[in-house]
């Protein structure tokens, strides 16, 4: 596939394009309001059904692919909130909370970002390896972990009440709908999964098409706060996916993946969290200001990677497959 | 019949809802009603998604405990947190059972 | 221009709710409004699933009615359902038409 | 097909039998409740499925044949509302605010008895024009602008706050649901429609009937206003539907629609809308009597239309084409 | 199929999986909320879908047969609720108004467990006949009418408001899902029905998962009150299936039911009501405690009959067959 | 710590809520909450359904706030607008945020 082809595929899928009409409906002034509720029901059926896919898939993987992908997704967990507090206090001079607040984000991963790359590489003739889910699932915690115990540190023990956290991070629904979805599916298998497929598979990109419409006017609320942000954060959101794309589209591949995997691995590092990471920050470090993590995350980073990101990672791990 | 008690409401953001219930039953509250709310104040509008979610709590305690929870709430909850809270004078019938 | 007057707040589970919502009505209310609600009291969690349903009540109504609705609770609803009641007192514009 | 089965095709559809089954519910004095978000969340789904549909239709279509249905919707949406006002001041002896709030109901149209009769037209052979969602959505806003003119003339230039309304009714949700569905489905086009047709195509008649179930009891609801509404208006929201009907088929004949389109174009100029009009009409309006319009355009002109509506275009639409 | 793989398939399902996942999710005091309305609207569509799908397979039925199983349905529905009033007054020293409302839940039928039976006989091989929805309405309402009798009888005419409640039993939603789907699926017939299955027939299985992760929670919450419960009632909520199980297995067989449907009578014997029941006995018998017949039904019966009551009546219908 | 304020509350048809809740703003009020209702009154039941939903509005404001609003609504909204409006005096804890 072309280049020029696989951008129109990125800036023409109806995902891209239900997200753009949800940011022109926002500044239309439109009264399309999408039900609280219902926003809340359509989360809860892409995480469990990325989580029963991942899981039906699982049972078919070896355990070393597997095993090494996770150590690869957990390793930039690890590492991206390190460095990333570490610019961020030293030459954005952000205060440790919002310093660590903003790492959690960067360090952890966007579940709707990694959705729309795995229909996205399927598109373009790559599709990632079907375990994918469960790297995901392993990803969205170790950064949050990271980056409570650096704000720890940062403020003399003070902020950061991480121990109070946690339990809330690994018992919060997107953790219990990706890992109890893993289970199901693995424990289900194909021939269970073949009964639910009319349901969680196949309308699955319809139903993102509808959530992203709403993240769209969302994201556009948020761009009221881009004076808040300031220019060393905007330029933050914007620079370090691109960083973590090619970190995590490398160690993709080093660890074996195949380029659409790579490619996912790469959207995954690149990817900011707004559901996990926030959740975790508000109640652990309150003095944090989402004005400034929030609309990093969700109205730079999250539409950024959806219309750069995702070519761009596609591009990189072709490129490093060498093919 | 009927007693004289308070009626203690509070908007707050739902990340802290959970939190903030088991705070007032443990300050002495013997039950709440909570509805699901958007709203707009200092912080901007808050329309229930991402971050954005409002919880309306109301419960009936007695002046005691409504000042144990307001002072709460100053202390902990409004330097950080998207919150506001109001107290009104309520009749209650069989009241001996929220004291 | 504004009459002082009554405001009830009832709330109870859903499954007597309409019983309840005409039973106000023929007691004198000219009217109500209605909220799904989830809340804990002294018989537990109630969280909008089969059987714990609540349904948050509010209806401006005279001090008689306010009166005979409260009597009328404590009477048939108090001792078998999931509950609770308070009133206040309001300010409304044009309160004739809500006695 | 028999002009018999035709018939049966109509009053013994799923979509027809769950609207009376919603009226029969009414009656029982039922609890059954449609959750109000739900509601929503369904006609949201509604309408943007079928600008999707037909934004990927119009990519393929050739632009003179779009361009006439679109005139002739227009030219309806004009012509409806000044004699509907006409009418009703002159021979109902209606103000004008209500007169014209009446106008605007007539005038404008209704999705949801466009998509029935899109499944209907469908059902009995005649598929129409997959173009035809972007002649619902140029027929939505240009009479009840046109209405809200009326008014003001009507009353001196006191009622019809028509420029505040307006934007309000561009912006309004059906509206952008449909024109940015049309959008969304043009640009991504019949690939992209693929990878969402298992969520916005298949699954689309049976929604439709979820739908008309919760509109069998809101309609029910408001055969209670009958009283209110008057012999007159009884009359017209009778009489007009059949009169539209004629000059919509004729007109869709005209410009060179199939049968079925042309059916449906005659569906379209007799339904009158209950979504995007009441909205505008409570705003630029209020003096004018909800137990009016909309008892008129929901409880007595939506059904005749599904059941009596429907086979009567089919059939003239298949007299005029000489077939 | 061996009876290790029918347990196999009874245990694996993804819908005792996703019942399980409910579960934990209670205990790892996950945030996870299923909104409220969605979880109504979720009711909604399951009760009109096995409407649906049994009225149009009553339309290619021989009346004799339905005849047959609707009255060994009922017959059952009339004498489960008398000897269950008896011996839980008698041995259990229960009041009259707690004793009729927990005959009151055994004697109905739960249309969860219903679906789980259909989709599980299906997946073993032995598909139950098309019309049994009509089956399942039709026990829906006698055991509840027969208990409020013996409640008033018991209470000498005190209690048991029977005459106040049979009204809202009969007009409750889950009668009029139920009998109007039979009703709207009878008349369209399977031609209607090809319309409207990829949203009515397909996903069915996989909203059923949903619906059972949300049912996982409130089981799990009932958990809290098994002290209430006392060791008589909880025995009785083992006992009574098994007993339930084996009369409706075998009254099935003697109407000449195949196995699947005969399984199925079992299973509806056996299951406990938790929606219609609860919602006449809050309004009948006020008195009543929910933490009993609410808890013994729902956190006890129901998931018994999920993992343990569907491969029992497969295996007790295989061997009544003779096969 | 506390602050004698006005809490209004609001039911109104939602058609004219957005309208309303900007009027209010501009009238004084910092803030406001609002929940999705039911209700019925002197215009028959309202349910939720094309032209039938309500908004719950409340907003807590000072006593000349609260009696500009009063008046706007009086004038402006009760004529043709199915809605109604109570108020009652609430205490606040740091009301100067709120005036
Ligand atoms: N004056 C007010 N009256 C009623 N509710 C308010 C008011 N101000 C704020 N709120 C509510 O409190 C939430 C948080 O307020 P704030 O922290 O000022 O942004 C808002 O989203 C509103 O729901
Ligand atoms: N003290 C209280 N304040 C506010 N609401 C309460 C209070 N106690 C009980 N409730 C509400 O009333 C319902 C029934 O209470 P109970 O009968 O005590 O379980 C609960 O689910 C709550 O919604
Ligand atoms: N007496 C009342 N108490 C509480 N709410 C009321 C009362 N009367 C009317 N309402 C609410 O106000 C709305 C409009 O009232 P109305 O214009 O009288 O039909 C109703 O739908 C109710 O939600
Ligand atoms: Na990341
Ligand atoms: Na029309
Ligand atoms: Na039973």
């Amino acid at each position: 596939m072309e280049p020029a082809e696989i951008l129109r595929n990125a800036l023409l899928s109806p995902m891209v394009l239900s997200f753009a009409l949800g940011i022109a409906a926002h500044f239309a002034r439109s009264d399309l309001r999408f039900p609280d509720q219902v926003y809340s029901a359509l989360s809860i059926y892409l995480l469990f059904a990325i989580g029963l896919k991942g899981g039906a898939a699982l049972a078919s993987s070896s355990f070393a692919q597997v095993a090494g992908a996770i150590a690869a997704g957990v390793a930039l967990g690890i590492a991206i909130p390190v460095w990333s507090f570490a610019i961020l206090t030293r030459f954005g001079r952000f205060d440790a909370a919002n310093a660590a607040a903003i790492a959690a984000h960067y360090g952890s991963v966007s579940a709707v970002t990694f959705i729309a790359a795995i229909a996205y590489v399927q598109a373009v003739g790559h599709p990632a390896e079907g375990f994918m889910p469960a790297v995901l699932a392993a990803m969205e915690v170790p950064a949050i972990a990271v980056a409570l115990l650096l704000a720890r540190a940062g403020t003399g023990g003070a902020g950061g009440d991480w121990r109070a956290a946690l339990p809330e991070v690994l018992a919060g629904k997107s953790i219990v709908l990706l890992v109890g979805g893993l289970c199901v599916g693995f424990l289900a298998g194909p021939a269970g999964m073949k009964a639910v497929a009319p349901f969680f598979v196949d309308p699955f990109q319809g139903v993102l098409c509808l959530f992203l419409l709403d993240m769209g006017m969302v994201a556009a609320r948020r761009f009221a706060d881009f004076r808040q942000v300031g220019r060393f954060l905007a330029v933050f959101a914007l620079a370090m996916p691109v960083l973590h794309a090619v970190a995590g589209v490398w160690l993709g591949t080093a660890v074996g993946l195949g380029p659409g995997g790579a490619a996912v691995l790469g959207v995954l590092a690149a990817s900011a969290s707004y559901i996990a990471a926030p959740a975790a920050v508000r109640v652990a470090l309150p003095e944090a200001n989402p004005g400034l993590y929030l609309t990093a995350s969700l109205a730079i980073t999250f539409p950024f990677n959806l219309i750069v990101g995702l070519p761009l990672c596609m591009a990189l791990a072709r490129a490093f497959a060498g093919s | 019949m009927a007693t004289a008690l308070k009626l203690v409401t509070i908007v707050a953001e739902e990340a802290v809802a959970a939190r903030l219930i088991a705070d007032i039953g443990r300050l002495g509250a013997t039950g709440y009603t909570a509805t699901e709310a958007r709203g707009e104040g200092s912080r901007g509008k808050r329309v229930g998604r991402v971050g954005e979610v409002n919880l309306r709590i109301e419960t009936v305690v007695s002046p005691a405990v409504s000042a144990a929870i307001l002072a709460l709430l100053a202390d902990r909850y409004f330097p950080h947190h998207a919150t506001i809270a109001w107290v009104s004078d309520v009749e209650v019938v069989r009241g001996e059972k929220y004291i």
